[in-house]
C-alpha cells in the first residue's frame, strides 16, 4: 500500500519538475511578463469616479484604469500623445483637431471612438448637473470648450481664447460613452462608480483592470491584457500581472512593512533615510533621491482691506493690516525664516530651501534667479526699526510707530504634524523680533472657513502642491482667485504689482511661444519673492526606496518612480 | 455517659492588621451524647466562632491557634481537609442562623438538598436522592414537596427556609447538630414552631445537639444542660435545672435578671451595666470585671480559674 | 452616625497604610506633584530654551574623573553633531573644555504658582554648554526639563477634570437621587445618553466645536470641560444610587421631618456620605484623563508646543526612528506610565481599605 | 418579558434621536463643513462649491438639516457620505463587521484572561500571587495604548512571528478556510492585545471585588458547612453568584471598547470603524458621522438588552414585567 503512493508521489513530483521547466522555458522568451508590485496608499479612494472625485487617494487609484488623450512624460515633463495619436492645432491656435489610436479597447471590448470623447466633455464635464471641478479647467472666462466629432476617430475642439496649457489639461480621463449615458441622463452619474462598484464594472482603458477593493485594507489590480501599448519588440504591456495598494494609514507602519518585504515602495521622510540607508544591500533595495519635491510649505500674511459686510468691521484690524502690507515688514519676516535650521531638524537633513515660486524640481519654467532672503535675526530688526518697528520701552515687545504691540495669531492645519513643527521654529524666531505670537493649530477645514469665507485671520503656515505648469496656478495668483489667499478675489488688483501678475497670468495662458512664456514667468517668480505675498520656507527632498526586482525603473522627482508603470517588469 | 463531642484549650483568633482578636480563649467543653446542650451569651461572645472552629469553618483571617475538638475519638483540628470535609455534614451539620442568606439564591433547593446528599454519598442513586429529598421535605413538614423541590430560595419564606435548611444538615442523618441561633431572625411564633420541629426530628432521629441562642428563657424548655459564654470564654455551666435554680455567676445572674418576667411586670427589667466587651481589647483579669458588683482588685491581674464547684456545676469567679 | 463614619475613616487610613504598594503610590505622586510645582527650580532650562544646533543630543555624559583617572567634581563636555552618510547625527565631545555641574546657578527666570520668582535652578551648567539630562528634542530643548515642566499639565489636567466631572456628578446624582420620580428619570436617561456616545468620538466632536482659535491655556481649559463633561455622567449614577439608598435612612428621615430644606440635606447629608467613594473614584478616574490628553496630543489636539504636556511629548516618539535613534523620546512615556500605575495602585489600596465591596464602573 | 423588551425598544427611539441630534450639532457647531477642503483646490469653483452646499442642505441651521436628515433615516436612508460618495450604510456595513470582529476577539481575550485572574486572586487574596496579578494586570492598563501600538509593531516586525498591521495577509484569498482562520487570528493579536490589557485590570478588580463578597457571603459558608469540596463551593457556589453582576457590564463594555479601539485600528491598519470615524469627526463628513453614532448607539442599546435578557436567564430571581 505504501509503494503506489510513494511512486505517485514521485510521479507526480517528475511532471511537476518536467512542467516547470517547460514553462521556464516558455517564460525566458518572453521573462518580463508576470510578478506582483504592491505599493502603499494612506488612505482609501473616496471613490472609483475620476470625473466627481479628485482627490489625490482617489487619483492615484484610477490613474491606473484611465487615460487621457495626452499624457506628461514622467522625465523629461513633456506632453506626449496618448489616446490621440497626433493633433493639428489652427492658426490662431483656438481649433485643435485630434486624431485618436484605433487600436484602443475598452476592458469589455468595445472600441475608443471619438463618441466616448465627446461624451466625456460634453456630456460629463460641461453638465451642470454633475459636480466636477475639471469644468472649471476647461471653461475660461465662463466660456466652456466646443468639442465635436468629426469622424468615428477624429475630434474637433474650438476654444474661446488661445490656452497655452491646453495640450497638458488634455490629461482629462477619457470615460466610455457606451456604459455611461443611460447613467447620465437617469441623473445618478455624480454617484456612480462609487466604491460599492463591483470591481469588475469599472470600465477603461489603462494598463490594470480594479480586481479588488477591500475597505481600508487593499485594492487590487489585474493586467489589462489587450491594453493597446506595446515594448519596442511588439510585446503587449503592462508587464506585470497584478498591482496592489495596501492601505496603510500609519507612514511608520507603512515603514515597517516595507522592511518586512510586503511593500515594495515607500515614500521617505527625512527621519527615515538614516533607517533605511544602512539596510539598501540586505534588503534588497535602492533608495533614490530624486531632488526637490513639488509640495511647498509657506507663510502668508492676510492683506486683506476689505469689510466685513455683516459686522461691519474690516477683516483685519488697521494697525496690523498696516503691518502685514508693508513689503518691508514681510521682507523682515523673511530674514527670520530658518531654513537650515528647519530642513536638519525637521527634513534630518534632507530638505531644501525654497526661494521662488516654482519648485525647482518643475524644470522648464524655474527660475532660480530671485531675491533670496538669508537668515539673518539683526537684518531683520534692522529692516524693522526703518519702518519704525523695534522694542521701544525695553519690555522685550516691539511696537510700531504708533505704539502698537506686534502681536498677532498664527494658525496652521492640525493634521500635518511636519508643518506644525516648522511653524514652531518660526514662531520662535518671530518671537525673538520681539513679536508676540498666539500659535494655533486648527482642522483643516476651519483653517479653510477662514481662508475662503471668514477672512479671520492674520498669518497662516500652509501649503499647496506644485506642478510643472504656471498656469495651473491661475487661481492662487490672480487678484481674482479664490486662492488669491492673502487677499482673494479682488475686484481690481489691489496693488500695482499684483496687478502685474494679473496680466502677465493672462499673457501668459494665451502665450505659444515657450520661451516667452518663460520669460514672463519668470518675471512672476522674481515679484513673488520681491513683494513676499508668500514667505516660502523649505521643500523636502523626494526620496523612496524600491525594491532592485524591478527593470525599467526610472524614478525622477516629477513622476515619482513608478510614471511608467507599464513598462516595469520583474527581473529575474 | 460517653462524650460525643471535647474541646479542649481552644483558642481561635482573629488577626487583622493592627491587631488580634480573641474571639475564642481556652474553650474548654464535653458535650455527652444525646443531650441538648446550649451555649448561652450576648451577642459577639464566641459562640458563633467556637461552632465554626468545629465544624472547621474558620478561614482567613481567623486561625485556630491553640486546642483540640476530639470527635468520636478523633482530634479533628489534625484531620487532613478531605477527612474534615467528609464529616462535615455527614456526622456533624450546621443550621445557621440566618436561613434566608444560607442559602443560594441561584439553585433550586432541591439541587441544593441533592448535592449534599451526592457529596457524602456517592453511590446513591438518581432515583434514591429524589425520594429522601421528599422524604426529608415531609419530614420538617414543608407541604407538597413534590412541586416545591425545583423552587428557588426566594420563594420560601423565612420559616420555610429554615425548615429546608434542616432537612439539608439532618440529610445526612448527622451524630452531632450544631443549631447557630436558628430561630433569631425569625418571628415569635415561627420560632417556636421550628424549636419543636427541633424536638420533635431529634427523638425520631436521635442526635446530640448543641443549641447556640443568647435566649435563656428559649433554653429552659429544650435544652439539658447550659454553658454560658463570657468574651470568648465558658464562664459557668451547669444542668438547666441547676442553672435555673442557682445561677452563681454575676454574669449569669445578671442575664437572668435581664429576663422578662411574666408575673413581675412592675419590677424594672435590670439591665446589665456597661456594654459588651470589645473583643479586639478585651479588659485584663477577668473580662467581666468592668461590669461585675463583685469585682474586687484581684479581679483586674488575674482571669479566674474554671473550676468545678459542685458534680457537673463548674466556673470561673474569684468571688463565689 | 458621625461618630460612626469617622471611625471608619481612621480605619480606613490605618489599612491603607498596610498597603505598601499604594503608600509608595502616594509619595511617588506627592514626589511628582511636587516637582511639577518646583517645576521652575527643578528644571535646568525653561521648557522652550531651545539650541536648534543640538538637535536630539543624546543624554549628556557626566564625566566624574578627570584624564588622570582621579575623582573629582562632576563636569560635562560642550557637544556638537554632524551627519554621516546614512544622515545619522553623530554627536562628539569638545574635550577643550570642561563645564563643571553646578548646583544653585542661575539660568532661565521662572516663577512658582506666581508667588516666587527667581532664576535659581537646583542644578546646571555654564550657558556655553548645554546639560541634558534626558536627552534633547529635535530643537534642542532640555527633555528633562520639558518633562518637569510637562507635569503641571499633566498631573492637574486629571485632577481638574475629576474635580469638575464630581462637582456636577454629585449635584446631578444627588439631586436625581433625593427627589426620584421624573426628575430622576430625566437626568439618569441625560446620563445614559451621553455615557452610550463612544467617549472618544465625543472628546472629538467637542474638540471640534472648540478650536477656534485658542492658545493653549485655552486648549488646556477646553480639555479640562470636555474631560469633565465625558467623566460626570459615570458619577452621577452612583452617586444616585447611593442617594437611593441613603434618602431612607434615619437621619435624613430625621432631617426631613424637622423641615431642613432639601438642597440642604442633599449638601449635608447625602453628598458627604459619599466620601470615601469620592476618594476612591478621583484616583481611579484621574489616570484615565491623563491617557486621553495623551491620546488628544497625539492628534494634535491636545496641548500644543511650546508648551509641553507628557501627551505632546510622548507623541513626539511615535516614530520608529525615535525609537531606534532617540529613545530618550520615549522617557515621558515612562512618566505617564508610572503617574497611572501609582493612581491605580493608590485608588486600588483607598477602595480595599475603605470598602471591599466597591466596584469600579 | 417580551412587553419589557419591547417597551425597552420604544424607550430607544427617543435615545437614539438625541444620540444622533447630538452628533449633528457637534459637527455643525465646529466651524466651517466638509466642503470647505474642496474650496482649498485651485481648480474648482465657488459655484460648484455652493451647488454641493444645496444639494446637503449644509446651507441651512441645524435644525433644518436634522429634519430632513430625520426624514431619510425614517425611510431607512442614512444619508451620502460627502467624502466617499455613497450612502453611508454601504460604508458602514463593511467596517462594522471588521469592527466587531475585533471586538468579539478583545472580549473574548479580556474576559476570558480577567475572570479567572479575578477568581484566582480573590481565593488567593492577600497572598503574593494575588498582588503580583493585579499589579500586571495595572501595568496593562497603565500603558498608553498608541504607544503600546507601535512598541508591539516593531517588536513583531523585528522578529517577523506576527504581521505589522492590516487584517489579511496579501494571499489570503487563495487560502484554506482553516489557512485564513490563521491568518486572521495572526493579524488579531496586535490590536487584541493592545485593547485588551487596558481592560483587564478593572474587570480583573471588579471580579475580584465580587468574588471576595460572595466568599464572605453566608451560604458559601453554609455550603462548605455541607461538606462540599472546595472546588463545588468556590466554582459551583461561589462562582456564579459572583459573575452575574458581570453580565450587566457586558452589555455596557461595548461602548467602551468601540471608542477605545480608534486610535489603535488606525495605527494597526485594521478596517475599522476607527479610522473612519475619526476622519469624519474631523472631515466633519456629517451624515457618515451621525449615521455612525446612530448605528453604534442601537448595537450598543441592543448589548444593554441582552445582557438584560441573560440577566434573566441566569437570574432567577430577576423578573422583567
Amino acid at each position: 500500500m505504501v509503494k503506489p503512493i510513494k511512486c505517485s508521489i514521485f510521479l507526480l513530483f517528475l511532471t511537476f519538475t518536467l512542467f516547470s521547466a517547460i514553462a521556464k522555458d516558455q517564460e525566458s522568451k518572453n521573462s518580463k511578463y508576470s510578478g506582483r508590485i504592491v505599493l502603499s496608499t494612506t488612505s482609501d479612494p473616496k471613490s472609483f469616479n475620476p470625473i466627481v472625485a479628485k482627490e489625490t487617494s482617489t487619483g492615484t487609484i484610477t490613474n491606473p484604469i484611465f487615460e487621457g488623450l495626452t499624457t506628461t512624460n514622467g522625465v523629461t515633463t513633456e506632453v506626449e500623445p496618448n489616446l490621440a495619436q497626433s493633433w493639428e492645432v489652427s492658426e490662431d491656435g483656438k481649433t485643435w483637431t485630434f486624431y485618436l489610436r484605433k487600436d484602443v479597447k475598452w476592458f469589455d471590448g468595445k472600441v475608443f471612438t471619438s463618441d466616448d470623447v465627446v461624451f466625456t466633455f460634453n456630456q460629463l464635464i460641461f453638465n451642470k448637473d454633475i459636480s466636477t471641478s475639471s469644468r472649471d479647467i476647461f471653461t475660461i472666462e465662463g466660456k466652456p470648450f466646443k468639442v465635436e466629432k468629426v469622424d468615428e476617430f477624429t475630434v474637433k475642439f474650438t476654444l474661446p481664447t488661445k490656452f497655452a496649457p491646453f495640450l497638458r489639461s488634455l490629461g482629462q480621463e477619457i470615460l466610455p460613452k457606451h456604459l455611461l449615458s443611460d447613467v447620465v441622463e437617469n441623473g445618478h452619474f455624480n454617484s456612480h462608480w462609487g466604491l460599492d462598484t463591483k470591481p469588475g464594472d469599472l470600465i477603461g482603458t489603462g494598463p490594470f483592470i480594479l480586481e479588488s477593493y477591500l475597505p481600508a485594507e487593499r485594492i487590487t489590480f489585474k493586467r489589462n491584457p489587450n491594453y493597446w501599448k506595446k515594448d519596442k519588440e511588439g510585446n503587449r504591456l503592462p508587464y506585470l500581472d497584478k498591482m496592489s495598494y495596501v492601505i496603510v494609514q500609519n507612514q511608520d507602519v507603512a515603514l515597517l512593512k516595507f522592511q518586512e518585504g510586503e511593500i515594495d515602495y515607500f515614500g521617505l521622510r527625512g527621519q527615515d533615510f538614516p533607517i533605511l540607508k544602512p539596510e539598501e544591500k540586505k534588503g534588497n533595495f535602492t533608495i533614490y533621491n530624486t531632488g526637490p519635491a513639488f509640495g511647498t510649505n509657506y507663510l502668508i500674511f492676510n492683506q486683506n482691506t476689505g469689510i466685513n459686510p455683516i459686522t461691519g468691521k474690516p477683516y483685519v484690524v488697521p494697525a496690523k493690516l498696516k503691518w502685514f502690507t508693508n513689503k518691508k515688514f514681510r521682507k523682515a519676516v523673511a530674514h527670520v525664516i530658518d531654513k537650515e535650521s528647519i530642513i536638519n531638524i525637521i527634513m534630518n537633513g534632507l530638505g531644501f530651501p525654497q526661494d521662488s515660486s516654482m519648485s525647482p524640481s518643475s524644470g522648464f519654467f524655474y527660475n532660480p534667479n530671485v531675491a533670496k532672503y538669508e537668515y539673518n535675526i539683526k537684518k531683520a530688526r534692522a529692516i524693522l526699526k526703518e519702518i519704525g518697528i523695534f522694542d521701544r520701552d525695553n519690555d522685550g515687545k516691539a511696537e510700531d510707530a504708533d505704539g502698537n504691540i506686534i502681536k498677532f495669531n498664527l494658525f496652521t492645519n492640525a493634521n500635518n504634524t511636519q508643518r506644525i513643527k516648522i511653524s514652531n521654529i518660526i514662531r520662535k524666531d518671530l518671537e525673538r523680533l520681539g513679536f508676540t505670537i498666539n500659535f494655533v493649530s486648527l482642522e483643516f477645514n476651519q483653517l479653510v472657513s477662514k481662508l475662503d469665507s471668514t477672512f479671520a485671520w492674520e498669518a497662516i503656515i500652509l501649503g499647496l502642491t506644485g506642478g510643472i505648469e504656471p498656469h495651473f496656478g491661475n487661481n492662487v495668483w490672480q487678484s481674482s482667485g479664490h486662492l488669491h489667499m492673502w487677499y482673494p478675489q479682488q475686484e481690481t488688483p489691489a496693488t500695482a504689482w499684483e496687478a502685474e501678475i494679473d496680466k502677465i497670468y493672462n499673457q501668459g495662458v494665451q502665450e505659444l511661444d515657450n520661451n516667452k512664456r518663460k520669460a514672463l514667468y519668470d518675471r512672476w517668480q522674481e515679484i513673488v519673492a520681491d513683494e513676499l505675498p508668500f514667505i516660502y520656507t523649505v521643500l523636502p527632498a523626494s526620496i523612496f526606496a524600491v525594491r532592485n526586482k524591478f527593470g525599467n525603473l526610472n524614478p525622477t522627482s516629477y513622476g515619482g518612480a513608478f510614471h511608467n508603470l507599464e513598462e516595469i517588469y520583474i527581473k529575474k | 455517659m460517653e462524650n460525643i463531642l471535647e474541646i479542649k484549650n481552644l483558642h481561635t483568633y482573629f488577626f487583622s492588621d493592627e491587631a488580634q482578636v480573641k474571639a475564642v480563649e481556652n474553650l474548654n467543653l464535653k458535650v455527652k451524647k444525646g443531650e441538648v446542650l446550649a451555649l448561652v451569651g450576648e451577642s459577639a461572645c464566641g459562640k458563633s466562632v467556637s461552632a465554626y472552629s468545629v465544624m472547621g469553618l474558620i478561614d482567613s483571617p481567623g486561625k485556630i491557634v491553640k486546642g483540640e475538638i476530639i470527635f468520636k475519638g478523633q482530634d479533628l483540628l489534625k484531620l487532613p481537609k478531605k477527612k474534615m470535609q467528609a464529616i462535615r455534614g455527614q456526622d456533624i451539620s450546621l443550621v445557621f442562623q440566618e436561613p434566608g442568606s444560607s442559602l443560594n439564591p441561584l439553585y433550586t433547593i432541591g439541587l441544593q438538598i441533592d448535592e449534599m446528599i451526592r457529596a457524602h454519598n456517592k453511590t446513591a442513586s438518581k432515583e434514591d436522592r429524589g425520594k429522601r429529598i421528599l422524604e426529608l421535605l415531609n419530614k420538617v413538614g414543608i407541604s407538597n414537596p413534590q412541586s416545591r423541590i425545583k423552587d428557588y430560595p426566594y420563594n420560601f419564606s423565612g420559616g420555610q427556609a429554615q425548615r429546608i435548611m434542616i432537612a439539608m444538615a439532618l440529610s445526612c442523618e448527622p451524630k452531632l447538630l450544631i443549631a447557630d441561633e436558628p430561630t433569631t431572625s425569625l418571628d415569635v411564633t415561627i420560632q417556636a414552631q421550628i424549636m419543636n420541629l427541633f424536638m420533635r426530628l431529634r427523638q425520631e432521629l436521635d442526635f446530640t445537639l448543641i443549641l447556640i441562642t443568647h435566649n435563656l428563657a428559649l433554653c429552659s424548655e429544650v435544652a439539658d444542660r447550659v454553658a454560658i459564654m463570657y468574651a470568648g470564654r465558658i464562664v459557668e455551666e451547669a444542668l438547666i435545672e441547676e442553672i435555673f435554680k442557682n445561677p452563681l455567676h454575676p454574669y449569669t445572674k445578671a442575664l437572668f435578671a435581664s429576663i422578662p418576667q411574666a408575673e413581675s411586670k412592675k419590677a424594672r427589667l435590670k439591665v446589665i451595666k456597661g456594654a459588651v466587651a470589645d473583643p479586639s481589647a478585651k479588659p485584663s483579669g477577668c473580662h467581666f470585671h468592668p461590669r461585675c458588683p463583685l469585682a474586687k482588685n484581684r479581679c483586674k491581674v488575674n482571669y479566674p480559674e474554671y473550676r468545678e464547684i459542685s458534680p457537673g456545676h463548674s466556673l470561673s469567679c474569684f468571688e463565689i | 452616625m458621625k461618630k460612626k463614619s469617622y471611625s471608619q475613616f481612621a480605619i480606613g487610613f490605618k489599612k491603607l497604610r498596610k498597603h505598601k504598594l499604594a503608600v509608595f503610590s502616594f509619595y511617588l505622586l506627592l514626589l511628582l506633584y511636587a516637582s511639577a510645582v518646583f517645576a521652575g527650580f527643578l528644571a535646568p532650562y525653561h521648557y522652550d530654551n531651545e539650541k536648534r544646533s543640538l538637535s536630539y543630543n543624546p543624554p549628556t555624559k557626566i564625566h566624574f574623573l578627570n584624564e588622570d583617572g582621579k575623582f573629582t567634581k562632576p563636569y560635562i563636555y560642550e557637544m556638537s553633531y554632524k551627519f554621516d552618510e546614512f544622515y545619522n547625527r553623530i554627536y562628539t565631545e569638545d574635550k577643550s573644555q570642561k563645564y563643571k555641574l553646578n548646583f544653585f546657578i542661575r539660568g532661565d527666570k521662572y516663577s512658582i504658582l506666581g508667588l516666587i520668582n527667581s532664576d535659581i535652578h537646583l542644578f546646571g551648567v555654564d550657558p556655553k554648554a548645554r546639560l541634558y539630562l534626558l536627552g534633547a528634542d529635535s530643537r534642542g530643548r532640555d527633555l528633562f526639563s520639558r518633562i518637569v515642566y510637562g507635569g503641571q499639565i499633566s498631573l492637574s489636567i486629571g485632577f481638574v477634570a475629576v474635580f469638575i466631572s464630581l462637582i456636577i456628578g454629585l449635584f446631578v446624582g444627588g439631586i436625581s437621587g433625593y427627589f426620584k420620580g421624573k426628575t430622576d428619570t430625566i437626568l439618569m436617561r441625560l446620563c445614559e445618553i451621553i455615557m452610550v456616545i463612544p467617549g472618544f468620538y465625543l472628546m472629538l466632536s467637542l474638540r471640534s466645536i472648540f478650536s477656534y482659535s485658542l492658545n493653549s491655556l485655552q486648549i488646556y481649559f477646553v480639555i479640562v470641560c470636555i474631560m469633565s463633561f465625558i467623566g460626570w455622567p459615570g458619577v452621577a449614577r452612583i452617586v444616585r444610587g447611593m442617594a437611593l439608598s441613603l434618602r431612607e435612612r434615619e437621619f435624613v428621615l430625621a432631617a426631613r421631618a424637622l423641615g431642613v430644606s432639601n438642597l440642604k440635606i442633599i449638601a449635608r447629608h447625602i453628598i458627604p456620605h459619599t466620601f470615601s467613594y469620592i476618594v476612591v473614584s478621583v484616583s481611579l478616574a484621574i489616570p484615565g484623563f491623563i491617557l486621553g490628553e495623551s491620546a488628544l496630543s497625539l492628534l494634535g489636539l491636545g496641548i500644543q508646543d511650546p508648551y509641553a504636556s507628557w501627551g505632546n511629548l510622548l507623541s513626539e516618539s511615535m516614530a520608529i526612528a525615535q525609537i531606534k535613534f532617540h529613545p530618550w523620546i520615549l522617557i515621558p512615556g515612562f512618566f505617564i506610565f508610572i503617574t497611572v500605575m501609582a493612581f491605580n495602585l493608590l485608588g486600588d489600596g483607598l477602595r480595599d481599605a475603605f470598602d471591599p465591596k466597591m466596584n469600579i464602573e | 418579558m417580551a412587553t419589557y423588551i419591547i417597551r425597552r425598544l420604544f424607550f430607544l427611539i427617543p435615545l437614539l434621536i438625541i444620540m444622533s441630534f447630538i452628533g449633528f450639532l457637534a459637527i455643525n457647531l465646529a466651524p466651517g463643513n466638509y466642503f470647505d477642503t474642496l474650496k482649498q483646490n485651485p481648480q474648482i469653483s465657488r459655484e460648484t462649491i455652493s451647488e454641493y452646499e444645496a444639494k446637503y442642505h449644509l446651507d441651512k441651521d441645524v435644525f433644518t438639516q436634522y429634519f430632513y436628515w430625520l426624514v431619510n433615516v425614517s425611510k431607512f436612508d442614512f444619508g451620502y457620505s460627502f467624502a466617499y460618495k455613497i450612502p453611508v450604510i454601504k460604508i458602514l456595513k463593511l467596517r462594522l463587521f471588521n469592527t466587531f470582529i475585533l471586538s468579539l476577539s478583545v472580549i473574548l481575550f479580556t474576559w476570558l484572561i480577567a475572570i479567572p485572574l479575578g477568581i484566582y486572586c480573590a481565593v488567593n487574596q492577600h497572598k503574593f500571587s494575588d498582588r503580583f496579578f493585579s499589579f500586571l494586570s495595572f501595568i496593562g492598563l497603565s500603558i498608553p495604548n498608541f504607544f503600546f501600538t507601535l512598541l508591539l509593531l516593531y517588536f513583531a516586525s523585528k522578529t517577523g512571528i506576527l504581521p505589522s498591521g492590516g487584517m489579511h495577509s496579501l494571499g489570503y484569498e487563495d487560502l484554506s478556510g482553516f489557512g485564513k482562520f490563521i491568518d486572521l487570528s495572526k493579524h488579531l493579536v496586535i490590536p487584541t492585545v493592545v485593547i485588551g490589557t487596558s481592560g483587564i485590570a478593572g474587570l480583573q478588580r471588579l471580579m475580584r471585588g465580587n468574588m471576595l463578597e460572595v466568599l464572605r457571603s453566608q451560604y458559601v459558608m453554609a455550603a462548605r458547612a455541607k461538606g462540599l469540596s472546595e472546588n463545588r463551593v468556590i466554582y459551583v457556589h461561589a462562582l456564579r453568584n459572583a459573575i452575574n453582576p458581570m453580565v450587566t457590564i457586558f452589555g455596557g463594555s461595548l461602548s467602551g471598547l468601540l471608542s477605545g479601539a480608534a486610535l489603535t485600528e488606525i495605527i494597526c491598519s485594521w478596517p475599522g470603524l476607527g479610522s473612519l470615524m475619526l476622519e469624519a469627526v474631523r472631515s466633519q463628513d456629517l451624515f457618515l458621522f451621525a449615521g455612525d453614532l446612530l448605528m453604534t448607539g442601537f448595537l450598543l442599546i441592543i448589548g444593554y438588552i441582552l445582557a438584560d435578557i441573560l440577566l434573566a436567564w441566569v437570574d432567577p430571581r430577576i423578573q422583567y414585567q
